[in-house]
């Protein structure tokens, strides 16, 4: 990270104090009780400066960019490609590698849509290393998201390209041993997810991309859950592309991120095509400009780009490496004390072992949505279901988990008031006197 | 502990939660040569939520127009499953058309965000279910095994 | 419109004065001169309300929508949902067949995605007759912005059908009487534009509409330039899709939707996949909810959709047919006023004939983005540029022009002070002089 | 008049945007048998600005490392206009290496958002240009030329 203006002691609960009047959300009510929110997973909640970074925009320079002369679109251009710049040096990447898009799901499908127009031979010769056939093979893992499982389904079904995965172990861990023998001569593309969104796993980066590469294929993290949560050097990482989304970063709902690596965006084909992607267009064929504006159609998202440029300097200014060990001790609280209530399994890694602040687990006898409910009743917002992850649900025996997941204004007594609650929930739906089964 | 929660999870709902009527296999031979009578008619209906992910598989064998008996399998949260369970008490023995009142007057309850009174004397039990009509988000598990009753009886008959 | 609460007397200037108390950014300098924004046709200025709706949703309501048990994610989904009715009821369709994309083009390219798909088989049965192939033909005009050429130009690629237009005149009017001839059997699809962004012209679409109806292709309307400034009801229009933009009718960058008929979107598969758009995914595949579920995969655009829903409101408070009235006549005294100016060639509909508030013209002897740079030294914000419509400045005989465009905020004062400024731009430039050429 | 405005249409290029000095013929073999030396070496390049569409193709004949010859062909506006034909002015004549450094010094001149003073001694009329690099938008058509002048030398080289 660039903005070196981070504090270098420990964050505590005490400045997280500080950090929680930046988020007016958090000072809600939920069902008549303070709310705890430990939801962050699914979507953060916003400091003032977001907000008001957005605000400034509309009162002072909401223009279309890249379009005119115009003082306005001038300062509306100048607006977003600064975002552009902190977003990149947020995750180490050059300004031309960053893609705005709606979110990480449209960035993944960007993806896989502009290899498919590859492999229906559009962008000509230089595309043409970027095509997939039959005989040619897609990797994923079984802990996927669906939005890091499905665009490959179809690239799959459109190419006539295999899908193959990674499976994962009774613990929700990748099977790496496996991992070599899927990944082989006719694998074109790797797709796995960083850090697990229901195990809150941190995947072995390196050895997954040292076997792509061996075999020459492309990797694709999907890092939803990293960026926000970890420091993170999208070089040191050397992956090919790497697809985040803005609302879990503090930012706004309506934008996400692709990074791409120069080379590949260069040579790729368009995606989304229409405006402020070209250079000369006929009634026949169009001419397109290079990565990133050939694949940024259309007026952009330029006020939510602008208020995630401001988040990302919130994050940065907080210290990721800070934010990092703060949610490494959330997180590893939430698993000891979860393990410690009876009938409760805890998915993925144990405790003492690695993961970010979260947590998803199953109530023996307790339905995940009734979990859920009761929590609520507490003021605490989770997550329940299958967190979009249900081929890795199946896998470990369930339909639904439930999820708590933390950000860096989330305090020890939150985790604490949540393990408490979390101790009630069997003897409510009498599910400890009956011994496991509703 | 909040009152929301407990108007949610009535005492009744937790019960059925547990007790769980009706459920069994489905299958249209199951329960054949007791009490049904051979010129009964049978229906079955599969249900998903969408938003979770559960599932209940429902089966009804009429004879005469009247609802002779119901059998469902599936797994769901509380409320789905005890809602399976009531319903099976309540419209077991029903005429076609009474139970037809009885999902219509269920299906307006729940749709109603707690505006309406429920009316004990055409849902039994099932009135019990009145508080889930102001968590949008659970109307879905209250209606699940009606909306498989409804199709299965409707599989039946035709 | 459903919202009966518009007045029913005219706008006039006095009216205009109050609303534009509502438009912060309109208080704004250009220049150091009182801005003049004439640039509503690119993007359009956003009124506080429309700005606090989507504050007011970060402070009480933000949750990931249609996925949790919790108070917040159930305020957010009736947040989301509400705005979807309100948009549909805008333009006279239900609300299930409403998608919210990024923006009008990712609407037009959802479409032609979706017929792709279809053309590669996917969607089973029912989606056969959305696939195209050689043989089959698309039918464009050549008065389209890129965003309604470009991604057609690319579904023909990709499947082998032909791409063909009606062409205009040399008054930039769509020559009908070859339409006949260009929509035939051959024809699936027809992609026109309600509005021209660069002409002001309203396009007939009830005779476009039987033509392609003759010969049972479907029919695409950009209307971009006209749901934020005439009243529309799409089962009047009886089109098959409708693509439209929130940030040209007073909502927020990040947001436009489209409109579908209800029998195609349940028959058409899916476009972006991933999250929130599935009912069962295994490794191997995944079954898809309905529209418009379908076609919005992962964390939607929620507080954008919101804003609009405001947008919208505003719009219907105001009164559309007021709307349409009031620009009417800015346009018409932008037209005649220009028309009245030497060395000055306006595009499109001459004075007298329909047109919304929008105005494109060549000034003799000096280039567009010249003009632009002396009407912003007086404060006025003006577009300038091939409008993103090449292939019809070149039909025109122009590489650029110059487009004035008003909202419900401008003046008849605003207008005369632009057409005052137009008269000296020639002199400045020294072409006036010197007859015509620089 | 604004004087934001006349820092950036100085008269000079308002009088350059008419002139044109340079426009004309780009074929390599116009102006041969003239005063260009038959060993002369000659290089082209055509230059898109995207965001207007404008273009401008330019030709240099260079003889020794000098610069013999400058023409271009293109519309655009003023600025563009009038860049191109200060160029071709500042620019004949001039040897590689001086060229080299006139660019330099226009391109940090342009790149300068108004922070830096022009070097007059170097850039001749071009300095007249210096308000354009407050204008961002424009930026791109004070340089189309010059980035044309560069590959079009470098093209003349290889
Ligand atoms: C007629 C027309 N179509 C399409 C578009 C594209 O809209 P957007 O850039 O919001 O996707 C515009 C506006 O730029 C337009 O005016
Ligand atoms: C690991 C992971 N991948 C992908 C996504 C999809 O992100 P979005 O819905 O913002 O596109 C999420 C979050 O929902 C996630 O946690
Ligand atoms: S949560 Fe699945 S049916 Fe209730
Ligand atoms: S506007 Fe095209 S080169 Fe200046």
């Amino acid at each position: 990270m660039p903005i070196l203006s981070a504090p270098s002691h420990p964050l505590a609960n005490d400045e997280v104090a500080r950090i929680r009047n930046d988020f007016p959300l958090l000072a809600n009510e939920l069902n008549g009780r303070p709310l705890i929110y430990l939801d962050s997973g699914a979507t953060s909640q916003n400091p003032v400066s977001v907000m008001e970074a957005e605000q400034e925009y509309y009162e002072q320079r909401n223009a279309a960019v890249h379009r005119g002369a115009h003082t306005l679109a001038v300062e509306a251009t100048d607006a977003y490609e600064n975002a552009r710049s902190l977003v990149a040096s947020f995750v180490g990447a050059s300004p031309e590698e960053i893609i705005f898009t709606s979110n990480a799901t449209e960035a993944l499908n960007l993806v896989a849509y502009s290899l498919s127009n590859a492999s229906s031979g559009r962008g000509g010769e230089a595309a043409r290393p970027y095509a997939l056939g039959p005989g040619d093979s897609i990797v994923v893992t079984e802990m996927e998201h669906h939005a890091n499982l499905i665009p490959w389904q179809e690239l799959a079904a459109r190419t006539g390209a295999s899908l193959r995965y990674i499976p994962v172990d009774d613990d929700g861990a990748l099977r790496l041993e496996e991992a070599a023998a899927v990944i082989d001569g006719s694998t074109k593309l790797l797709a796995f997810t960083h850090v697990s969104n229901v195990l809150g796993t941190i995947n072995p980066v390196a050895e997954l991309v040292a076997l792509a590469r061996k075999v020459g294929a492309l990797t694709v993290l999907d890092a939803c859950q990293s960026v926000p949560h970890l420091p993170i050097d999208v070089t040191e990482l050397d992956v090919d592309f790497m697809a985040f989304s803005g609302h879990k970063m503090l930012g706004p709902t309506g934008i996400g991120a692709l990074y791409g690596r120069s080379k590949h965006l260069r040579a790729m084909p368009p995606f989304l095509t229409g405006g402020s992607m070209i250079t000369t267009v006929t009634m026949e064929r169009a001419e397109y400009l290079p990565p990133p504006s050939r694949f940024e159609a259309g007026t952009q998202r330029i006020s939510q780009a602008v208020a995630l440029g401001s988040a990302v300097n919130y994050l940065a200014e907080t210290g990721m490496a800070r934010i990092e060990e703060w949610e490494r001790l959330l997180g590893e609280r939430l698993v000891a004390g979860l393990e410690a209530v009876e009938g409760i399994r805890v998915l993925g890694p144990r405790s003492g072992q690695p993961r970010i602040g979260l947590a998803s687990f199953d109530v023996d006898g307790v339905h995940a949505h009734d979990v859920g409910q009761y929590l609520a009743s507490r003021g605490i917002a989770v997550r329940v279901g299958h967190h979009c992850a249900q081929p890795l649900h199946r896998r470990l025996g369930l339909t639904a988990s439930t999820r708590a997941s933390t950000y860096l204004y989330n305090t020890t007594d939150e985790v604490d008031a949540f393990l408490t609650a979390v101790t009630e929930v069997r003897s409510f739906f009498g599910a400890s006197a009956i011994g496991g089964s509703v | 502990m909040s009152s929301e929660l407990e108007s949610l999870y009535q005492q009744i709902i937790l019960d059925h939660a547990k007790r769980r009527v009706g459920q069994g296999s489905v299958d249209p031979s199951s329960g054949a040569g007791s009490e049904l009578a051979a010129g009964c008619s049978t229906g079955e209906s599969h249900q998903l939520n969408p938003i979770c992910g559960d599932e209940v598989t429902l089966r009804v064998w009429l004879a005469d127009s009247r609802i002779e008996r119901v059998a469902w399998e599936g797994a769901g949260c509380a409320i789905s499953m005890a809602s399976a369970s009531v319903l099976t008490e309540l419209v077991s023995g029903s005429t076609r058309d009474d139970m037809m009142e009885q999902l219509d007057c269920f299906r307006e309850l729940m749709r109603s965000r707690g505006t309406v009174v429920p009316d004990e004397e055409v849902l039994g039990d099932a009135a019990a279910f009145a508080g889930v009509s102001r968590f949008p988000a659970r109307v879905k598990c209250a209606m699940l095994a009606w909306v498989a009753l409804e199709e299965a009886v409707l599989a039946a008959n035709s």
